[in-house]
């Protein structure tokens, strides 16, 4: 592995942008965290950059800390981070022109033990589809799939999951697609806010979010990362990824062109389940 | 009396019979408290990731119905003997007592519980990656707030009664009749790099002391902290309807949510994240102290280890501890 | 086991008092009495929780005299969802009720001095229990000059327009109203309470001002006394917060280390400089 | 979700009939509703009917909601792909629906607790047949125990 080599010229190439101005900020990573963890750090100042830090436990997507200062933005962009800031521009959340996108050649992250995240062993996208700069790693084989996994969709898998849940809404925090102003769990007319958190609250949390970033999800896994009860509610949206991938042919973030799956259709779209048609439309 | 870790489990499938039996299991990913048989609890020394606190304050905990015109308080709590509550837990437990109990008004919710539960403490043999238990002056090893202390050696407990009602438990089953009671220890003095804020700057002081959107640019405001916080107490009423009949009840809120002091009017005390993380950070370390004489942190570290993006709160303290008065 | 705090009462709504006669600001006064007969023993800045079941919980200052027993009454401003679903009651439904909470003014300390009220729009509802207290017969001798100067948006917001006259009847009272534009048939102040108490014959060597209304007012108006020479020890105000539990357990209205619903909600603008501004 | 709501007595006391929340699109099928009614075509009275102004108004949210907060079933129906009054909102209403459908059976859901489909105004049978087969299909499945349970003030 040479992540000291790519940390290098991280640090270099952040130092240039900051001190020609090319960039205000650069969302990176320093190191200091508990159990070896790398902190997401906004860099400012040229001097600043020798915190940087590229590690195998730059966990966090950092699309959240994009926004709000001024000038433009440089991102230290995992292929899922990458594709994040993609799959915000397609939304029009940001343009592409205030951020840079420094790429970097990924062979997946990995826990406090040292064993590799599940998100990142299922990754199948390990150099990031779109960059300003790409930082490569010869010894990175190019990926063409991730680990297949079966999911058990029985309801007892649902509702073990879901018991183990706090209604904390870190997986909400840590998504970058979950960036409305106001979250519908957060509402409190019409009331969708839980009353009482229950299985119920729950059951509308998770199937909403997951509606929500129906054929949005990046597969970064922050969502499961940040998650401290140890939930497993991420199945739910690979299922939901890879069914639109199927259907409609669209990954997020792959292509600044694409249109998103939810926000486009065709004449033709499948019908599967519906009441008196289970295939081609009308 | 230094006891076998066989009899420890003796004595909870003991205490099983007439008590609820909670303890720290491993589910797989996590490690948490919840209802337990004697032979799944764990005893050995890895710390679960929320702390006992749910079975004094629990996350939703029913107070009253209301129904055809009349209200109607919630039943006393059957009471649940407690195991492996640690000296950081314990210590936060002491915090909550005075919170709830202290002043012109009690909780009753917390009182009951806190009057039926036997709590059994275990003292930690090794700190643990992101614990800070020695810098808040809460000794890893021992607590004297729980009715049973066991001190771990690895091997096996050294058992002390620290109340009558522990006293009690112990005389009831044989083996650990003769269990003497504990002393109330002082915790190792302070390390030099303790953290606690002075009391020489003004709150309002610490308002200003460091750049606070600075140093908590990188929260995302997810509120886990205090979820998984041994002395997170705020909380809020939420209302549940069904056919005429409702319930209240007194949920977990946390003051990094946005809405936690939201007026009707849209008017926000505390409108940015920032704001929101200082009166976190404050109320732990100067709130807590000015009205009750203890730190509300007890140094167990699950913030620490549990923020999805490493925010450190011993880093925070300290840079506002660098600012002279 | 001691009494539970949370438990709420059943009370009665007696009647209802339309205060305000314009569209942007609808403001009630609910006239409320216990259902067994209890009577509400308050003090002048003391606030109660008053809860709809299945809605919620909100704090509201007792706006009557604490010296009328019989009953008690709230004034209400049409805000949220809660408030809301308040203002669709009738006379005799049926709300639950706990308190009173919080601390009240110091009324011993000020007795002898002459006392000016500056209130903006439902500010004055707080500040009512404690006018009705000093203007009461049993009372008033112990006061000196009390003066009001109530301020309203327009004409139809002047909340307990029924109480103004006969409070301005009562020996060494006075009440001035304004409103913030000129409208037809108008016969008051006309401006902000900050620019017109320049203009009040007040005696400031031995005066209390308290003060209530929005931020904004308080804020113009504390900056006016104390350049004419008031010092902020003399200067009261009563604060709102999210106060949950009305008891000091629930931790959402602290400003530093005191509780509104506990320490407060009457502050004396002395005590409020020292504290951190997060209110 | 409440003790009450765990507790609630056994739906079998009575005789039960399921409890379906359909939702309407204003200009096709609420009116194909109307018609079923003026051209007395029978259907089980097991319908709640919400009139929304198009099926791409229809957040998936409201029928998570309407599945936790005890609907027993769930049906949406709205203009035939191509006739949309606000010319596409159907064709997305149709992807959402694709994959919420996806989605609940992913968590565990059966498949026939919730049905969507299309009537248009002038199909007063078809609505009445729609709601026949919705009931038949949520009827067998019995009433809805979706999310009860678990709640968190147990102890």
């Amino acid at each position: 592995m040479s992540f000291e080599k790519q940390r290098d010229e991280v640090a270099a190439l952040c130092k240039k942008l900051l001190a020609d101005g090319a960039v205000s900020r650069v969302v990176g990573f320093r190191e200091g965290g508990v159990e070896g963890m790398s902190l997401p750090y906004i860099f400012t100042d040229p001097a600043g950059v020798d915190m940087l830090t590229w590690n195998s436990r730059c966990l966090p997507n950092l699309n959240g800390y994009l926004t709000g200062g001024e000038g433009n933005t440089a991102i230290v962009a995992k292929p899922c981070d990458a594709r994040a800031v993609v799959a915000l521009i397609s939304e029009k959340q940001l343009r592409r022109e205030d951020i840079h996108i420094i790429g970097l050649v990924c062979d997946g992250m990995v826990d406090a033990n040292g064993d590799p995240l599940p998100a990142c062993v299922e990754c199948s996208v390990n150099c990031p589809p779109v960059y300003d700069d790409l930082i490569d790693d010869p010894d990175v084989a190019e990926k063409t799939g991730g680990e297949q996994v079966s999911n058990d969709t029985s309801l007892e898998r649902f509702e073990a999951e879901i018991d183990k849940c706090i209604l904390c809404f870190s997986c909400r925090q840590a998504c970058y697609g979950c960036y409305c102003q106001t979250c519908f769990m957060d509402r409190g007319s019409p009331g969708w806010q839980p009353t009482v958190p229950g299985r119920g609250d729950k059951m509308l949390y998770h199937a909403g979010r997951t509606m929500h970033l129906a054929g949005r999800c990046v597969e970064c896994g922050a969502c499961e990362n940040a998650c401290a009860s140890g939930v497993d509610i991420r199945y739910l949206i690979r299922e939901v990824t890879n069914f639109v991938g199927e259907l409609y042919d669209y990954r997020a973030g792959m292509d600044l062109d694409a249109r998103p799956a939810m926000l486009s259709y065709a004449a033709g779209d499948r019908e599967v389940g519906f009441l008196g048609g289970d295939g081609d439309g009308h | 009396m230094a006891i076998s870790k066989d009899v420890m489990r003796g004595f909870l499938a003991h205490l099983s019979a007439g008590r609820t039996l909670i303890g720290p299991v491993d589910t797989g990913k996590v490690i948490e408290y919840r209802k337990a048989s004697p032979n799944e609890i764990l005893m050995d020394d890895r710390v679960s990731y929320k702390s006992i606190k749910e079975f004094y304050f629990p996350q939703v905990e029913r107070m009253f119905t209301f129904s055809e015109g009349e209200v109607q308080d919630h039943d006393n709590p059957a009471g649940c003997a407690i195991f492996g509550g640690k000296p950081c837990d314990l210590e936060a437990l002491r915090v909550m007592k005075a919170v709830f109990t202290t002043g012109k008004f009690a909780d009753p919710f917390f009182e009951r519980r806190f009057d039926a539960n036997l709590l059994i403490g275990v003292g930690c043999i090794a700190k643990k990656p992101g614990c800070f238990c020695d810098q808040v002056e809460v000794d890893m090893a021992f607590s004297d707030f729980c009715d049973i202390m066991l001190e771990d050696s690895g091997e096996g407990y050294n058992v002390e009664y620290l109340s009558e009602k522990g006293r009690q438990a112990l005389n009831e089953y044989p083996p650990t009749k003769d269990v003497a009671c504990g002393n109330t220890r002082k915790a190792d003095p302070p390390q030099a790099d303790a953290l606690a804020l002075s009391p020489a700057i003004t709150e309002a002081g610490f308002f200003e002391a460091i750049d606070w959107a600075k140093s908590t640019e990188t929260c995302q405001g997810c509120g886990l902290c205090s979820f998984i916080c041994p002395t997170c107490h705020c909380f809020d009423f939420r209302d549940s309807s069904e056919n005429g009949t409702v319930h209240r009840y007194k949920c977990w809120d946390s003051c990094i949510y946005p809405k936690f002091t939201l007026h009707a009017s849209g008017h926000n005390p505390r409108e940015s994240r920032a704001a929101r993380y200082r009166q976190r950070l404050l109320h732990k370390y100067r709130y807590v102290p000015d009205n009750f004489g203890l730190t509300a942190c007890t140094g167990c570290g699950r913030c620490v280890r549990g923020c999805p993006v490493g925010m450190d709160i011993r880093q925070v303290v300290k840079q506002v501890m660098e600012v002279q008065p | 086991m001691s009494t539970n705090p949370y438990l709420p009462k059943k009370a009665r709504i007696e009647k209802i008092i339309q205060e305000t006669f314009s569209p942007d600001l609808d403001v009630k006064t609910f006239r409320l009495k216990f259902e067994d007969g209890q009577l509400m023993d308050f003090l002048p800045g003391q606030f109660v929780e008053f809860s709809l079941p299945g809605v919620g919980e909100c704090p509201f200052g007792f706006a009557s005299s604490p010296l009328q027993k019989d009953y008690f009454e709230i004034t209400i401003k049409r805000t949220g969802k809660v408030t809301e679903r308040i203002h669709t009651l009738d006379e005799g439904a049926s709300v639950w009720i706990r308190g009173p909470f919080g601390n009240t003014f110091p009324l011993e300390k000020m007795e002898g001095a002459n006392l000016l009220f500056i209130a903006g729009g439902l500010g004055l509802a707080p500040l009512r229990p404690f006018i009705q207290y000093v203007l009461d017969d049993s009372n008033r001798t112990k006061y000196g000059n009390v003066d009001m100067l109530l301020a309203a948006r327009t004409s139809g917001d002047h909340c307990f327009a029924y109480d103004l006259p006969v409070w301005n009847e009562i020996d060494r009272t006075s009440v001035r109203q304004t409103i913030d534009r000129d409208e037809p048939g108008w016969k008051g102040l006309l401006g902000f309470p900050h620019n017109l108490v320049r203009d009040m014959p007040l005696d400031f060597s031995n005066l209390y001002a308290v003060l209530c209304g929005p931020p904004i007012m308080i804020k113009a108006v504390q900056a006016a006394l104390m350049e004419m020479g008031l010092p902020l020890n003399r200067l009261y105000t009563t604060l709102e917060m999210r106060m949950t539990c009305g008891v000091g357990k629930c931790g959402k209205c602290n400003i530093g280390h005191q509780y509104v619903c506990v320490d407060g909600p009457v502050f004396c603008m002395e005590e409020l400089a020292q504290m951190p501004g997060e209110y | 979700m409440s003790q009450a709501k765990a507790q609630d007595p056994a739906p079998h006391t009575r005789e039960w009939t399921p409890r379906i929340v359909a939702f309407l699109c204003n200009w096709c099928s609420y009116a194909g509703a109307d018609l079923a009614g003026t051209g007395r075509n029978q259907y089980p009275p097991s319908v709640r009917v919400i009139r929304v102004p198009c099926s791409g108004r229809i957040n998936p949210i409201y029928i998570i909601k309407a599945l936790v907060d005890g609907a027993d079933g769930v049906m949406v129906s709205g203009c035939h792909p191509g006739d949309c009054h606000y010319l596409a909102g159907n064709f997305y209403a149709r992807r959402r629906f694709t994959v919420l459908k996806r989605l609940l059976t992913t968590m565990g859901l059966s498949p026939d607790r919730v049905h969507f489909t299309w009537v248009s105004a002038s199909e007063g049978a078809r609505f009445a047949g729609v709601v026949r087969e919705v009931t038949e299909k949520v009827a067998a499945l019995g009433p809805s125990r979706i999310m009860k349970g678990g709640d968190m003030d147990e102890l």
